[in-house]
């Protein structure tokens, strides 16, 4: 007969499951409140969802406050994990995704947000990542991941033109493949182990001191195959520029941060133990991967004719750069990851904002794409400020100092020298040599070609409004003036990712 | 003769490789979703079995949380489809190749 | 006394620097006549030096201020005057002096006169650092001055292709010879760990011969550019190019004997290697015959001359080589007063046949400028080396001292090119002065030269005649500074025979020029007659096919070699590569770019290939990981 | 031995369904054979205890999601049998068959099962519903709810996606498209 | 004030191009002009405040930026960069002084004093991550510059020109990371500071690889032969004031670098690359004089010959003694001034007639007679006339190097000898002969607008030439302590005995006495 458990509530530590709650009642009250009275204004969900994403993140910096003063936390039975990792990753999830919600208030009206639902299922997307970080137990892992990407799939498909209907439903295939390819890769730890934690996934590993070693690689094989569609590395990147071009820029740039960072963190708990223990094969490829991603996608990216895929194609490439993190694997490496992804998700959702603003409904006869090159000939006569910030945006995705991603670029590629990986270094240096190429292209296109149709540069602002411009503020300072805060940074990223053991 | 766990790797296996065949050759968005859905079914089946030759609940957790996901998935995919169809109204992928290179 | 120094040395300067102000506007004769002025003040100042180092034999040094101080190195503006310098001092003041103002006329018509003046000043000021430096860096400072304004003077009428074509071979051929010199000034600097002449020769002594020899070899092809010996000499000739007082001062005078100066400068450093000093003495004895031979044909009256002055700084050579430095500075002095006469006679008759410079389209001439006819006359006895006049003692002394010294070869190529000395310069005198008056059929009314210009010219003259005089007394007052070396055949007899010998040849030479050249059927030679076909005048007419060899080549093989590198080297192979690999990563995307088809199957069969590719080799991995052993024993057994 | 014959029939009845499934043009046959084959892997579950999951295996699949996928069926109306043009079937066959091998060749290797002590041990005399029970709603309390919340957003896309308001997008409207769009609506809510 | 006059140098010009956005076109060049001509006033301070008998750093500054990864913004000048700053603040006033018509002329100034702050920043950063970070910044005006301004084929020019300098640069980044690491692994603590470097000591072998990585970046920038193509292009499309300022100051940058980081850090590596790029030196000396020769482009002509001057720059540099490297360093300055001017009186024909081909002119002396006189004197300061800026720096650089190599010196002279080749040709060419082309006959000659900026190019060109001790001087002091650091650190028993040791002052003449017996 089964004996009845009695668990203390202290034990459970619920307090460890707030900042996820948060959201998802938020989503919840925004619900109830479309119940009640429907056809509300964008402006009151947005608003909500601001502030609750507000709290969501007072809520993290009490986590982090908590984890300085006493290290990790496991809670709920051991199922919630709330290390620096966790709070780190949170902290860039719910900060871009606060970046990210004031760019619903457009200039023009977009389906997607005419919804009340959009809102919702945007709070639970981040409650899914949150969950999905917050844990190294495969089971939470993956749902948190599907929560995630289902509300992902459809916030895509909701901006509702064939394009986006496309995207969602590339997106929503390849996903479900690379959804059986994680539980067919959990499956085979959990048959080694009998386990599915990482880390008694590893300790069990480390014990039978890796035997069998071709069933953990084919365990890992399918795990890599899954994480890697989440990351857009080559071969499992096919789907990125299209869906990034099918959606909303907004959205692109989005993408390009928050689902990553996840999928950076899962991959680090999984990798990095297999990595230490000397897993060679391991090693060996993902040093090809992340070369082949940096290298191709740079080389596609040079190859495009318009920018936003530029843009995706160069998002892709800088997931490879970061993911060289993982392989290096030290602590350096690591806090390099987070500094890196902070950086970057300034610059890169700057830049995909401009494209936002920028967006029409109708394309001009000279434009093959919303965000053709021709688009952007000649900015800087009909639009200088505009002009002006994208170009620093792009310089400084080209890592150009003292703009933000540089400090990013080289911290990375100096844990790759104190790593060992010279050649990984000088690759990566290259890599950012060939970036320049297209983001430069785009300059070029801006400051030294002559305007195609002089509409006074209101294209480039089509879209705008007072909250864009102001997160595009945002973003530009951010990326101009992160040399004053790179130290507090990196201090803190440090200090968070070494107490949390890696 | 006795039925190990190989066995039902082994099935299980063959499963996902007949999944992976379907998800490759189906043009037929639904079709191709069933296919997902194999994927999905045959790993539950080596779940259930590691957990009863392991004699822990854990697999059968496991292979609980995927149905959940698998049937969510449906719903998802089924919504997408529609609409697509609405638009389109047919469901060859082969027709959904307006964004390349 | 540094007073007259620094006048000597900076009259000039403002002199030019006072031309120039003009530079732009239209002639005014204020700025030709200032210039001269200075010149004539400076020429004083250098007289009274002069005075000041005979009468009392010491000599002057001033450190004006530093130039150059880096590391161990120093290199002052500091300015000597010796001996030596002063001599310079003396021939370059006098003889720029008379040309300044025989310029004056001959400028005349010339819409560049004020340009004319400060370039010519600026070549004198150049000149006097050269001389009056007391190191080799401020040397080296004129000496690339003066040849900058030897650019400068023979490119004068830059509108003429082949004058500012003449300029630049001057200039680059200097430059040839200029970086030997640089690098015997670093071998001197690295060696002596000094620049001035003092302390530098001071160690020399106790240097390794080799090193010393290379100092000389390289010091002396600085020298060989400057004096235009072979094979660096083709520039002289073209160089007639620019008017003609600049000819008579830098040409003649100064400008050429900058190297002759160097070597007697460096006299401590030569004497102590004999062997090349014998090379230089054979080269210059070579040179003397060569461009004698060159000018015995030549139709250009002011080729003529250059070639004689190069034959005359083969004969300085000669003398400097051997050792009898001083010598070779009294030959330089009494060449420069008689060359220079003869060039501006040249320049006058240039005037009366409105610069036509075929002898053989003058003849007559002596009946209409009997001034020039004078003068030039007597400048060519003087340069033919007839007593009393002042090539009699210079020249005939060098040929002692090759034949004291006992290099009778080299005596006796002196000897011969005496005879052909005089043989062409009176074949000139004759063409121009005597005989038919050919220029009539050009319909051309020569007329004499300005009074003034005369008279500037009388100075010369007066020295072509008495230099000579001096001998002795300069002697006494060089051999403070050089070797004092006084060359006398032993034996009475043997001395006379050799004087009278020569002075018959000679006038045996003169005789029989006059005698060719003054006939009454002298005709304009249109390349028929016989002599003009043979072999040895086309050869001596085309200059030894020397500067055909240079052109072709040389000068050619240059551009085409340029014209290579650019269009095939620089354009195809090295910015091609650069390109290049830039195309490869534009290519490679458009080529791979297909992989993203847009189409969903392909997608999901590229994801599936993916994890076939990592799964297979995971297998491979994990097999080999587990049968490592038996795959090791197997491989043993293959022998491996 | 009944465990060894069940075991290869069911083992050969749901690969010949999947294939199917997997293969037909008729995409009526492909469904029933889908849920056929999931019928019988609920079998599967059963030969080995988890009768709990074998429940949930039937309703959910041949109940939940077949139901879902024949009405979606109705709407597509693909009853007539779908031609799918291959694009070279080299690749798919050697990809597949290459990946079937791969996976066999590893897996038909015997695990070492060695150091794994069960965290949830199944314990004698209670019913595997209890356990399971007991097991999801302690350890596995909140992938549980995370799960719900999952559902939660799944219907909700569901009911957004398939929902009328996406037939006019207003992605694609101008400005003024929409505001007659708008003055319609009110017309008609008055007009009821 | 003082204490500060540095960071006050660095970004009072951009400050100022900030508040340039506000000023009205019209009145935009006189506030270019006012603002250069403030700072060219500061740098002039910066001269008459400094120390000249003092051989370390002074003025210093220090922020902590990144202190955690020892990355602070540390500046100071000494004898070295000292010139260097003084040139660039003077060149950009000059420049926006004698800016001819160009459109959106607001822009170009704003361009011009963003980067006359990278150039100040490249030159007084003591700092590595600093001195990269105004090193890469310097690109992007220059970019600006060619591509928005420039000739037809300036899109690509520019391109060529960032991406090039930026994949070399990259790589010295990766340099510099792994210098910080060594520092690291020998102190325990990050520091990305040039003086810390200074005192670390490498095994010959981490020198050589270190050596390497920085010399791509900087040999890109000088640009070393055969990194050198992106140069023509640069120049052939960019705007007169964009090739003056490219070959005054930012090519400086590439042998700036070579002294500050290369020589005192790697002094081993440096006596073992000696001859390899003594080889170079001579092939770009030599190969590109060949190459102006065949230009038939004046501007070509001007822009390949300064590819030869830098040459004789990185051949004196890599004498490894006092008298080539402050030969060097002050042929840096020459160059600047010389090829600087150069391009400007390039510019002021091409504004007259539009074209840059020699073969369009000819006997241009009869039309422009103080055109030609100036044209006259810079080109024979470039062929290294004695009296003249160009031949202190020619002749001690060769002179220094003659103590290495008397072959290789012997060779690298023929500098002055295809120098003159090219250029008096070039001048023949343009200004000899008479008028062919009737567009000719009436050509202004330089106005006053040029003569602001040429005459005092040309007073400074013979000023130095004939009186080089005040900026000689200051710059031995400086080298005499750089080279003295490197024979102290070298290891190597050759590079010991390449180095030589300043420390005892028996001058190198007498030691080699003592050898010639």
């Amino acid at each position: 007969m089964l004996s009845p458990v009695n668990v203390s509530i202290e034990s459970l530590n619920l307090m460890t499951l707030v900042p996820m709650l948060i959201p998802i009642v938020g989503a919840l009250l925004i619900l109830v409140i479309d119940l009640f009275k429907s056809e509300q204004d964008r402006s009151l969900f947005v608003m909500l969802s601001l502030l609750i994403l507000g709290v969501d993140f007072v809520a993290l910096i009490d986590a982090a406050g908590v984890f300085s003063k006493n290290g990790t936390i496991m809670g709920v039975f051991d199922v919630m994990l709330i290390d620096g990792l966790a709070i780190l990753s949170q902290f860039i999830v719910v900060g871009a995704s606060m970046l990210f919600i004031p760019l619903a208030l457009t200039h023009k009206r977009f389906h997607e947000f005419s919804y009340p639902e959009f809102f919702a299922l945007f709070l639970f997307m981040i409650a899914g990542f949150q969950f999905m970080v917050a844990t190294d137990n495969l089971i939470l892992i993956f749902v948190g991941l599907e929560t995630a990407s289902l509300a992902l799939y459809t916030l895509i498909a909701m901006h509702n033109r064939d394009k986006s209907f496309e995207a969602a439903v590339k997106y929503f295939t390849m996903g479900a493949l690379a959804a059986g390819f994680f539980s067919f890769g959990s499956m085979v730890f959990y048959a080694l182990t009998g386990s599915i934690e990482i880390n008694q996934i590893a300790v069990v590993l480390s014990a039978n001191n890796y035997a069998d070693i071709g069933f953990v690689l084919v365990g890992v094989v399918f795990l890599l195959a899954s994480l890697g569609f989440k990351l857009s590395m080559v071969p499992f990147h096919t789907w990125t520029p299209d869906v990034y071009e099918g959606s909303s820029a907004a959205l692109a740039g989005y993408m390009s941060i928050v689902p990553k960072i996840a999928a950076f963190i899962v991959a680090m708990r999984i990798f990095e133990f297999l990595i230490h223990s000397g897993v060679v094969w391991l090693e060996v490829i993902l040093y090809m991967g992340v070369v082949i991603t940096m290298t191709m996608a740079n080389i596609w990216a040079l190859v495009q004719t318009d920018v936003k895929r530029m843009l995706a194609y160069s998002s892709i490439s800088h997931a490879g750069f970061v993911m060289a993190a993982i392989l290096i694997g030290t602590t350096q490496s690591n806090s390099a990851l987070f500094l890196y992804w902070i950086l970057f998700s300034f610059t890169n959702l700057g830049s995909f904002s401009m494209l936002w603003i920028s967006r029409q409904k109708n394309l001009p006869a000279h434009q093959q794409s919303d965000h053709s090159y021709n688009k952007f000939a000649g900015m800087i006569k009909t639009a200088p400020v505009a002009a002006t910030i994208m170009a620093l945006f792009m310089l400084s995705l080209a890592g150009l100092p003292p703009f933000g991603l540089f400090w990013g670029k080289m911290y990375m590629i100096s844990s790759a020298v104190t790593g060992g990986y010279t050649v990984l270094a000088l690759i990566m240096a290259l890599n950012s040599a060939i970036a320049g190429y297209y983001y430069l292209k785009l300059i070029v296109y801006m400051f030294m070609r002559d305007p195609i149709v002089e509409d006074g540069g209101h294209i480039y602002s089509a879209n705008a409004t007072l909250p864009l411009k102001t997160i595009i503020g945002i973003a530009a300072i951010g990326t101009i003036f992160a040399f004053l805060v790179i130290n507090k940074l990196l201090e803190f990223v440090t200090a968070f990712v070494y107490n949390s053991g890696y | 003769m006795e039925i190990g766990l190989n066995h039902y790797l082994v099935l299980s296996t063959i499963l996902f490789a007949i999944g992976l065949v379907g998800v490759m050759r189906r043009k037929n968005l639904l079709m191709l979703f069933f296919a997902t859905e194999i994927l999905l079914n045959s790993v539950n089946i080596s779940f259930a079995a590691i957990s009863h030759y392991y004699g822990d609940l854990t697999g059968q957790m496991f292979a609980f949380f995927v149905i959940a996901i698998a049937a969510s998935e449906v719903a998802v995919g089924l919504g997408l489809l529609i609409v697509w169809h609405k638009k389109h109204n047919n469901i060859d992928l082969d027709n959904m190749s307006t964004m390349r290179g | 006394m540094e007073l007259f120094l620094y006048t000597a040395l900076f009259s000039p300067l403002v002199g030019s620097l006072f031309a120039a102000l003009f530079g732009a506007s239209p002639k005014t004769k204020i700025a030709g006549i200032v210039p001269s002025a200075l010149l004539g003040v400076s020429f004083l100042s250098s007289l009274v030096l002069l005075v000041l180092v005979m009468g009392t034999g010491l000599t002057l040094h001033v450190e004006m201020m530093t130039w150059m101080a880096t590391g161990d190195l120093y290199i002052p503006f500091g300015f000597v005057v010796d001996q030596v310098s002063v001599t310079m001092m003396i021939v370059v003041t006098l003889v720029s002096t008379v040309v300044h103002v025989y310029a004056i006329g001959y400028m005349d018509h010339d819409k560049g006169f004020n340009r004319f003046f400060s370039y010519l000043s600026a070549f004198v000021f150049s000149m006097m650092i050269l001389v009056m430096s007391d190191n080799f860096a401020g040397l080296f400072i004129g000496w690339e001055g003066v040849g900058l304004c030897s650019w400068l003077l023979i490119g004068f009428w830059y509108h003429k292709e082949s004058a500012s074509w003449a300029a630049n071979e001057a200039f680059i051929m200097n430059r040839i010879a200029d970086l030997g010199m640089l690098i015997g000034i670093f071998l001197i600097y690295w060696n002596t760990g000094t620049l001035q002449y003092k302390e530098a020769f001071a160690v020399m002594p106790s240097l390794d011969n080799a090193i010393l020899t290379w100092m000389g070899i390289f010091l002396f092809i600085g020298a060989m550019g400057k004096s235009a010996q072979f094979p660096l000499h083709t520039w002289l000739a073209d160089a007639m190019e620019g008017p003609t007082p600049v000819s008579a001062l830098i040409h003649a005078a100064t400008m050429v004997t900058a190297g002759v100066y160097l070597v007697v400068r460096a006299n401590p450093l030569y004497s102590l290697v004999p062997h090349v000093g014998l090379f230089i003495a054979s080269l210059g004895a070579f040179v003397a015959l060569f461009a004698a031979s060159m000018a015995l044909v030549n139709r250009d009256m002011k080729r003529v001359i250059a070639y004689s002055t190069l034959s005359q700084l083969g004969y300085m050579f000669a003398a400097a080589g051997l050792g009898a430095y001083w010598v070779a500075l009294f030959h330089l002095m009494a060449h420069a007063f008689f060359k220079a006469l003869l060039f501006l006679g040249a320049g006058n008759v240039m005037h009366a046949m409105h610069d036509e410079l075929d002898p053989f389209k003058m003849g007559g001439l002596g009946k209409v400028m009997k001034g020039t006819f004078l003068m030039m006359t007597i400048a060519s006895v003087a340069l033919a080396g007839i007593f009393p006049l002042a090539g009699f003692f210079s020249k005939d002394l060098i040929l002692e001292v090759a034949f004291v010294e006992h290099h009778y070869i080299i005596y006796s190529v002196l000897l011969f090119t005496a005879a052909l000395t005089a043989f062409y310069s009176f074949r000139l005198v004759a063409l121009i002065f005597h005989g038919e008056e050919r220029y009539k059929l050009f319909g051309i009314h020569p007329h004499e030269a300005y009074k003034f210009m005369l008279v500037a010219m009388s100075p010369l003259l007066l020295l072509a005649i008495i230099a000579g005089a001096f001998k002795m007394s300069y002697f006494e007052m060089v051999s403070k500074l050089l070797p004092a070396t006084e060359y006398h055949v032993h034996s009475a007899a043997t001395y006379w025979i050799m004087t009278i010998g020569t002075q018959l040849l000679v006038i045996l030479a003169i005789a029989y020029a006059y005698k060719k050249y003054t006939s009454r059927d002298i005709a304009v030679p249109d390349g028929t007659s016989k002599m003009e076909n043979s072999f040895a005048y086309k050869l001596l007419i085309s200059q030894y096919y020397i500067p055909y060899f240079y052109q072709e080549y040389i000068v050619k093989a240059y551009r085409e070699l340029s014209e290579v590198f650019w269009t095939k080297i620089d354009q195809k192979v090295v910015d091609a590569t650069v390109d290049g690999i830039a195309n490869v990563f534009y290519q490679t995307g458009e080529r791979t770019r297909v992989m993203q088809s847009g189409n969903l199957s392909t997608m999901l069969k590229w994801m599936v290939a993916g994890t076939v590719a990592l799964l297979s080799l995971a297998v491979v991995f994990g097999l080999a990981a587990r049968y490592s052993v038996e795959i090791k024993t197997f491989l043993s057994g293959l022998g491996v | 031995m009944f465990e060894a014959v069940a075991f290869y029939l069911f083992a050969f009845l749901t690969i010949t369904m999947f294939y199917i499934a997997v293969t037909t043009s008729q995409s009526l046959y492909a469904l029933s054979s889908l849920a056929a084959g999931m019928i019988f892997i609920s079998a599967f579950f059963f030969i080995l205890g988890a009768d709990f999951l074998g429940a949930i295996q039937i309703v959910v699949y041949s109940g939940a999601v077949m139901a879902l996928y024949a009405f979606g069926m109705m709407f597509f109306d693909t009853t007539r049998d779908v031609k799918e043009k291959q694009g070279n079937k080299a690749i798919i066959l050697g990809l597949s068959i290459l990946s079937a091998i791969l996976v066999i060749v590893i897996v038909s290797a015997p695990i070492v099962g060695n150091n794994i002590e069960a965290l949830y041990p199944v314990t004698e005399g209670a019913g595997n519903v209890q356990e399971v029970g007991m097991v999801l709603f302690t350890k596995y309390l909140v992938p549980f709810e995370v799960a719900a919340v999952m559902l939660l957003v799944a219907m909700i896309a569901g009911i957004v996606l398939a929902g009328k308001k996406m037939d006019l997008s207003l992605t694609l409207m101008t400005e003024a498209e929409i505001l007659m769009m708008k003055e319609e609506d009110k017309n008609k809510k008055a007009l009821s | 004030m003082l204490d500060h006059i540095l960071s006050i140098l660095i970004f009072f010009p951009a400050l100022a191009a900030m508040l340039g956005f506000v000023v009205h076109k019209d009145s935009m060049r006189s506030y270019g002009v006012a603002v250069a001509t403030i700072e060219f006033a500061l740098s002039l301070w910066l001269w008459f405040a400094f120390d000249s008998t003092v051989s370390g750093m002074q003025f210093m500054e220090q922020i902590a930026l990144v202190p955690t990864f020892g990355i602070n913004y540390i500046v100071g000048v000494d004898g070295i960069s000292l010139f260097i700053i003084i040139l660039a603040s003077f060149f950009t006033m000059i420049g926006i002084a004698s800016l001819g018509e160009t459109k959106d002329v607001k822009n170009m100034i704003i361009t011009l004093l963003f980067l006359q702050m990278t150039m100040a920043g490249v030159f007084a950063a003591l700092d590595a991550i600093v001195f990269y970070l105004f090193w890469e910044l310097s690109l992007v005006p220059m970019l600006y510059i060619i591509g928005a301004w420039g000739g037809p084929l300036r899109i690509y020019a520019s391109v060529k020109f960032f991406l090039y300098t930026f994949a070399g640069s990259l790589v010295m980044l990766v340099g510099m990371l792994f210098m910080a690491y060594f520092y690291f692994q020998a102190t325990g603590e990050w520091s990305f500071a040039i003086l810390d470097w200074y005192r670390l000591i490498l095994p010959e072998n981490f020198q050589i690889w270190l050596f390497v990585a920085f010399f791509l970046g900087f040999a890109i920038k000088v640009p070393m032969f055969p990194f050198h193509t992106w140069l023509p292009y640069a120049h052939g499309q960019a705007p007169t004031i964009g090739s003056v300022i490219l070959a005054a100051i930012l090519l400086k940058m590439g042998t700036y670098a070579f002294i500050r980081f290369s020589l005192p850090l790697f002094p081993d590596a440096s006596v073992y690359f000696m001859y390899p790029i003594a080889i170079l030196a001579i092939i770009m000396i030599i190969y590109t004089a060949m190459v102006a020769y065949a230009q038939k482009d004046i501007k070509q002509v001007v822009a390949y010959s300064s590819v030869s001057h830098m040459g004789v720059i990185i051949l004196g540099t890599f004498a490894l003694n006092v008298e080539g490297i402050s030969g060097s360093i002050f042929l840096m300055i020459a160059h600047g001034v010389v090829s600087g001017a150069l391009f400007f009186l390039v510019g002021v024909i091409y504004d007259r007639r539009h074209t840059k081909y020699m073969s369009e002119f000819g006997g241009l002396a009869h039309v422009m007679p103080r055109y030609a006189t100036i044209f006259g004197l810079m080109m024979m300061a470039s062929v290294g006339l004695p009296l003249t800026i160009n031949f202190v720096g020619e002749f001690l650089s060769l002179l220094g190097f003659y103590k290495q190599s008397h072959m290789l010196t012997l060779l690298a002279g023929t500098a002055i000898i295809v120098g003159a080749i090219y250029m008096l040709a070039a001048y023949k060419k343009m200004f000899f002969g008479v008028i062919t082309k009737d567009e000719n006959k009436n050509l202004k000659d330089v106005n006053k607008r040029e003569l602001l900026a040429l005459i005092p190019l040309a007073v400074i060109t013979v000023w130095l030439g004939i009186y080089p001790k005040p900026v000689l001087g200051t710059i031995n002091t400086s080298v005499e302590s750089v080279v003295s650091l490197m024979h102290e650190k070298a290891i190597s028993k050759e590079a010991k005995s390449r180095i030589p040791n300043i420390a005892n002052e028996t001058d190198a003449a007498k030691n080699s006495v003592e050898e010639a017996h």
